[in-house]
């Protein structure tokens, strides 16, 4: 697969469509892939890789790169095409300065889900059919892909791409995974229950800010906690109260707009959760106003800036004991 | 339900200036007691209303946070109010799902003939409010040190 | 609570019909096929059950000359359903007379082959309430 | 930072009682930025509004806060005291220390502990006030009245007589509408031609009124004072600049077979017509849909006819763009379908009719020459059945649940005028309630009764059953003597519901106006702005706010003119400044704003941004057309990046009154 990604970003460089490609190149360990940009063949061949650490969400990276002259080739995954139609639809991406390969997907591993079942100094990993095959420096692991896919990919959407100018591979199709489970025990607690849950989760954030950069609904010119002008401007969380804060605020400016991807959660060097903020709301909103999916379509209303006359109202918190 | 005696809860109220304001005004004309521990603010729409004063108050030290707003379809600017409905509605289920107390949040929709409803509405809430106590799951000490 | 404004609550209960919704408009009497055999008429049912002489009507022999054609229900105006009432009024008749709810458990025990099935949905559709 | 004064008012007893205003003004002395602080008996009288400005001058307010009653009761009042002391007005806030303090409270210490806190957020709010100016857009002198009935006719003329331009737009071939269809008009009985017509020739004669007969709006885009309204003048195949009305087409047309409308299809009228005598503009118009020249190319006779030449078989749709200051809405109504009342058979005997084909039936100019005839067979009626509310009054679904208003009234006259024209017919009218308020209207009524001798009953018919004899066989109820009545009738007439014309919902999107549930248009406010809608520049005459009969129709036409002419009279609109205003630097260009603004205020453009290493970037910002604007706040929650904000209630001036409350 990997090559074949090589192929076609060389051939697009040779022809003159794009100047420049997005993809992913190993970082300081094999299984630290990260977002890089080629502008050369030869650059490709040394560092380009896609393989089943290639997480990363580059639809973000092209809110910038789109308007930096030029025509750019980027890679997306089934999933992150949701976030790619999402941010055309809010005008972010030039779209005539990308040029968009869907790349097929069976889902994604990460070092950490891969700790948890007992495998460290990773060399490399690679997919044979239905497993995943890790190089360590103790030797060769085998382990199904069901079980070393990374949590979000275990509530995948399905493999089929929403938007592209040219696919690799077969179509996919959309699956339905149980996406709210997590979110429906929580929702079962007691109150008191879930603020000792969301106390314990939260009171680790260290306001590293990685869940707000890697968000692809992130992409503020600037970030209201950045901004001293907002009046809720807060680089550090100081109290228990900011940490609360962030991320309602952070979860309440993208709902509606939030694809679900499941960045924010990957990045969290705290391993917060945080997934579970934004499908609580993607969870009320299918409930309240109907399914939604962002970034299903490039055009359209979202569900926060849309309305019916006959809204539920507010008061189904109480009623409804929406939440137990 | 336990009531609090002696406890006075600090209560915002944002209204919007055509209806629930105006509600809340023929309340005053009328004589009909509620509270002093509700304050108003007076926002143009209930659409105003951003999730940050909410939080922003309940950060200052509010123990319950009411919106105010014209009745659906009654809305001065048409649709503000269907708006503030969603995004009010999504809030408080977040709060909610966060265990933050549902009663210490509530949006009522008060026309500008209602004063009895605004007056019968604080009342209420204020004693909601009351019952729950002081706002200790969504507080900022430091706030409340000065 | 007098026996009049009980029996009021229960008919409610039973007919699921808000009789203050009527504006006297006559046209469930206007309407009606068996009106002339009735001592009291349709709109009059209505009428006296908001007043609450409800033991009259039980008494009246008109509560068994309605046919339940349902025309009054169709043509009213303000949607208040006055054969509802009617029927209403009979169950409570039957009621007195000892014969009172029936339960999905006692029915296996009434059911013989011959029985229609509508009747049985009927029956338990009127005893149930 | 500001130089702040404090004016604690008394309000006689009405504050003072339960809030202690000496403790009140004492208090605020010592918040930040205060400099100024006093207490008066009646801050709203001449003596202190002369103190407020003395303290604006001695102690160089830059922010004035008053403590009083509410801001709905007076902030214009100190505003303007603000402003003639050379303080920008918007510098003032108002603490409202009455409605929502003194007069909700009877313990003073909580009173005046509220009172101190409520300035308290004032004082904060003024901190971060800036001096606002409101925005002036000039006035395009030109009305459009949509709908050319007697409501649009009595407005446009109205409007032309004080000096301005009217457009009026009509979608039939001619002005008049419903009222051209009536015979009398209660209570006076004077007939409606004579006193319609000559309105509509003026209309026609004035030459600051145009007409667009034949014409309907489809677009409208712009704001108060400043409209773009695009017209369709829809093909009539005649040109009307050549068109002499002399009729001899509409004589020699061979296609006969097309149903009247104008008669509601109780007789016929030729493939180009013109629909009553004193159409005015008096033109002729094709029908389309039966013209045989139109469909197969065969026919031609009235070209060949027309010694003008005005015949033009190739003609299309026109589009007019035409600006405009103001716009009337007066589309009217229609009685509803009676599809859903099959108990009344109007679907199955010719000889039940809605009331306003009896209108017809009894017009001199209608298809029986004013003489009454059963539709059936042509023969005279004997006994006719009048019943009311059909349709009107009812929540059951199939009708409306509002009072038409107009039917009692029209019922009575057509009782009247049938006994009056016809003694030796029985008339019945079946009634619910008889509604007559108005003047002179009971009067007629009871004349009805009387001197006519009509039978007024108190019921519903329940049903109408046509029989083989030709007869109608009603029955229907009589409450007062508790009996069931069986009439046999020679006709029956249906008041029918009336309902607001379909094409105002439509309409109501293209000009963002307002309506209820029943499509009528919603007025700015039920009593003390009747004729406004909401939408700003927006007027609404006649039928289409609600059920209305002639008299209150032009009563109604005449208020909206007179709040056209007041708007066209102005050079300038001056705006609300308190508008929203996006910050540049701040927005993402994503039009979640655009997408919440009920006004369509906010478009984008590319802007060139200056960026580090002297490179340049394009982005798209947001930009608020502040004459649009009115201020609801909306987009600024919807904003993400809170690059939007409202001025006058600002996210800090909001957040800063709730950290003076929360304190």
């Amino acid at each position: 697969m990997q090559s074949q990604l090589i192929e076609r970003a060389k051939a697009l460089l040779a022809d003159g469509t794009v100047d420049r490609v997005l993809g992913w190149k190993a970082g300081e360990f094999a299984y630290d892939m990260t977002p890089a940009l080629f502008s050369s063949a030869q650059e490709l061949d040394e560092g380009f890789a896609y393989d089943a650490f290639c997480g990363a969400n580059l639809s973000k990276y092209l809110v910038k790169e789109s308007r930096k002259g030029g025509r750019v080739l980027a890679f997306l995954k089934p999933c992150d095409t949701y976030s790619m139609n999402q941010l055309l639809k809010e005008h972010r991406i030039l779209r005539e300065n990308v040029y968009l390969i869907g790349v097929p997907c069976q889902g994604k591993t990460d070092v950490e889900t891969l700790r948890a079942l007992g495998i460290t100094s990773i060399t490399a990993a690679r997919q044979e059919g239905e497993d995943l095959v890790v190089e360590t420096l103790y030797g060769q692991r085998r382990i199904p892909l069901a079980e070393a896919m990374a949590e979000r990919c275990k509530a995948c959407k399905g493999k089929k791409h929403m938007i592209y100018d040219e696919r690799i591979g077969e179509e996919g199709e959309l699956e339905n995974p149980d996406r709210f489970g997590q979110v429906a025990a929580l929702e079962a607690m007691s109150s008191e229950e879930r603020f000792a849950f969301w106390r314990g989760e939260l009171s680790r954030c260290i306001r590293c800010n990685a869940c707000r950069n890697v968000c692809p609904a992130c992409t503020c010119e600037q970030c209201v906690f950045d901004n001293p002008a907002s009046g809720v401007d807060n680089k550090a969380a100081a109290t228990s109260f900011e940490e609360n804060m962030f991320h309602i605020i952070r979860a309440f400016h993208v709902a509606g707009r939030c694809t679900d991807c499941g960045e924010c959660s990957r990045v969290c060097p705290q391993r917060i959760p945080l997934h579970l903020l934004n499908r609580k709301f993607i969870k009320d909103i299918n409930t309240f106003y109907g399914e939604y999916q962002a970034g299903e379509e490039a055009e359209g209303r979202t569900p926060l800036t849309a309305y019916t006359e006959g809204d539920v109202e507010p008061s189904v918190v109480y009623t409804k004991g929406g939440n137990d | 339900m336990q009531v609090n005696e002696g406890f006075k809860p600090t209560i915002v109220a944002f209204c919007c200036n055509w209806c629930s304001y105006a509600g809340a005004d023929l309340a005053g004309t009328n004589r009909l007691q509620y509270p002093a521990d509700v304050k108003i603010i007076r926002v143009p729409c209930s659409c105003r209303v951003n999730p940050l004063f909410i939080l922003r108050a309940f950060q200052r030290g509010a123990d319950g946070v009411i919106l105010c707003g014209c009745h659906p379809g009654d809305c001065h600017y048409t649709t503000g109010n269907y708006y503030a409905r969603r995004r009010m509605t999504l809030l408080f289920s977040m709060l909610d799902y966060l265990g933050i107390e549902r009663e210490r949040t509530r949006v009522e929709w008060v026309s500008a003939a209602e004063g009895v409803k605004f007056a019968a509405t604080m009342n209420d809430f204020v004693s909601t409010v009351t019952a729950l106590g002081e706002n200790k799951r969504l507080e900022d000490l430091r706030c409340k040190a000065n | 609570m007098t026996n009049s404004q009980e029996l009021k609550e229960t008919l409610a209960r039973i007919s699921g019909v808000d009789v203050r919704k009527c504006m006297r408009c006559g046209k469930c009497s206007g309407t009606c096929p068996a009106y002339d055999e009735m001592e009291y008429h349709p709109h009059e049912f209505v009428y006296m059950v908001e007043k609450g002489e409800i033991e009259k009507l039980m008494a009246s022999p008109s509560l068994y000359k309605c046919l339940s054609c349902f025309a009054c229900v169709e043509r009213c105006p303000r949607g208040v359903e006055p054969a509802k009432v009617v029927e209403a009024v009979r169950l409570l008749v039957i009621r007195q007379q000892g014969c009172n709810h029936m339960t999905p458990d006692q029915i296996p025990a009434l059911l013989d082959e011959d029985l229609p099935q509508q009747a049985i949905v009927s029956a338990m559709r009127k005893y149930s309430k | 930072m500001q130089r702040i004064g404090v004016f604690v008012c008394w309000c006689g007893s009405n504050i003072a009682a339960t809030v202690d205003v000496e403790a009140v003004a004492e208090a605020l002395s010592h918040e930040p930025g205060v400099v100024f602080s006093a207490n008066y008996q009646y801050m709203c009288s001449e003596a202190g509004q002369n103190l407020i400005k003395d303290a604006i001058r001695d102690h160089q307010l830059t922010g004035v806060v008053i403590c009083s009653c509410s801001p709905r009761m007076h902030e214009q009042t100190f505003r303007k005291t603000a402003a003639a002391a050379g303080l920008n007005p918007y510098m003032v806030e108002i603490a409202n220390i009455r409605e929502q303090c003194s007069w909700i409270h009877k313990d003073k210490a909580a009173g005046t502990e509220k009172a101190i806190i409520l300035g308290r957020a004032a004082v904060a709010k003024v901190h971060l006030n800036a001096p606002l100016v409101a925005g002036e857009s000039p006035v395009t002198k030109r009305a459009l009245v949509i709908g050319g009935g007697i409501a649009g006719i009595q407005t446009a003329l109205d409007i032309a007589d004080a000096g301005f331009e009217v457009d009026i737009v009509e979608k039939e071939p001619t002005i008049g509408g419903k009222m051209t269809q009536l015979d009398k008009t209660f209570p006076t009985l004077d007939c409606a031609a004579c006193i319609l017509t000559p309105k509509m020739v003026d209309c026609a004669q004035d030459e600051r009124i145009h007409i667009y007969a034949y014409s309907e709006v489809e677009k409208v885009e712009g704001f108060v004072g400043n409209f773009t309204v695009t017209i369709k003048k829809k093909a009539r195949f005649v040109d009307e600049t050549k068109c002499t009305g002399c009729g001899l087409c509409t004589e020699k047309c061979p296609q006969k077979k097309v149903p009247n409308l104008f008669n509601l299809g109780l007789d016929t009228r030729r493939a180009i017509y013109i629909p009553f005598a004193q159409a005015v503009p008096k033109v002729a118009t094709i029908d389309a849909d039966y013209c045989n020249m139109l469909k197969n190319g065969k026919c031609g006779v009235c070209a060949k006819v027309c010694t003008a030449g005005a015949i033009d078989y190739k003609q299309t749709d026109q589009h007019i763009e035409e600006k405009y200051g103001a716009i009337v809405v007066a589309t009217g109504y229609n009685p509803i379908k009676l599809d859903s009342f099959e108990e009344y058979a109007y679907a199955q005997s010719p000889d039940v009719v809605t009331s306003l084909e009896f209108e017809r039936l009894t017009n001199a100019a209608g298809p029986t020459g004013g003489t009454l005839l059963r539709p059936s067979d042509g023969k005279h009626p004997h006994t006719i059945v009048f019943v009311q509310c059909v349709g009107s009054r009812d929540t059951s679904g199939c009708g409306k649940p509002y009072c038409s208003k107009i039917c009692c009234m029209y019922t009575a006259k057509h009782a009247m005028l049938t006994r009056d024209k016809y003694p030796d017919t029985e008339v019945y009218v079946f009634y619910i309630d008889v509604r007559t308020p108005g003047k002179n209207f009971d009067e007629f009524y009871r004349r009805a009764v009387e001197e006519y001798g009509v039978h007024y009953i108190k019921g519903m018919v329940g049903k109408v059953a046509p029989q083989a004899d030709g007869t109608l066989m009603v029955q229907a109820s009589d409450l007062i003597s508790n009996e069931q009545l069986h009439i046999s009738a020679d006709m029956v007439v249906l008041a029918a519901a009336i309902e607001p014309d379909k094409s105002a919902r439509p309409l109501a999107t293209m000009l963002t106006a307002s309506m209820d549930t029943n499509d009528f248009f919603t007025e700015a406010h039920p009593k003390l702005r009747p004729v406004e809608s909401p939408t700003a520049g927006i007027f609404l005459s006649g039928a289409c706010q609600g059920p209305k009969d002639i008299p209150e129709t032009v009563a109604q036409a005449g208020a909206a003119a007179s709040k056209v002419i007041g708007l066209l009279s102005k050079n300038k609109l001056t705006g609300n400044p308190c508008v929203a205003r996006s910050d540049e630097m701040l927005c993402n260009g994503c039009s979640s704003c655009e997408k919440v603004c009920p006004y369509g205020a906010i478009s984008y453009e590319d802007k060139e941004f200056r960026m580090p290493n002297r490179t340049v970037a394009i982005r798209r910002v947001a930009k608020v057309n502040p004459a649009v604007c009115q201020g609801c706040g909306a987009c600024t929650v919807a904003c993400p990046s809170g690059a939007m904000d409202l001025l006058g209630f600002s996210n800090r001036q909001i957040m800063a009154e709730v950290d003076a409350i929360c304190k």
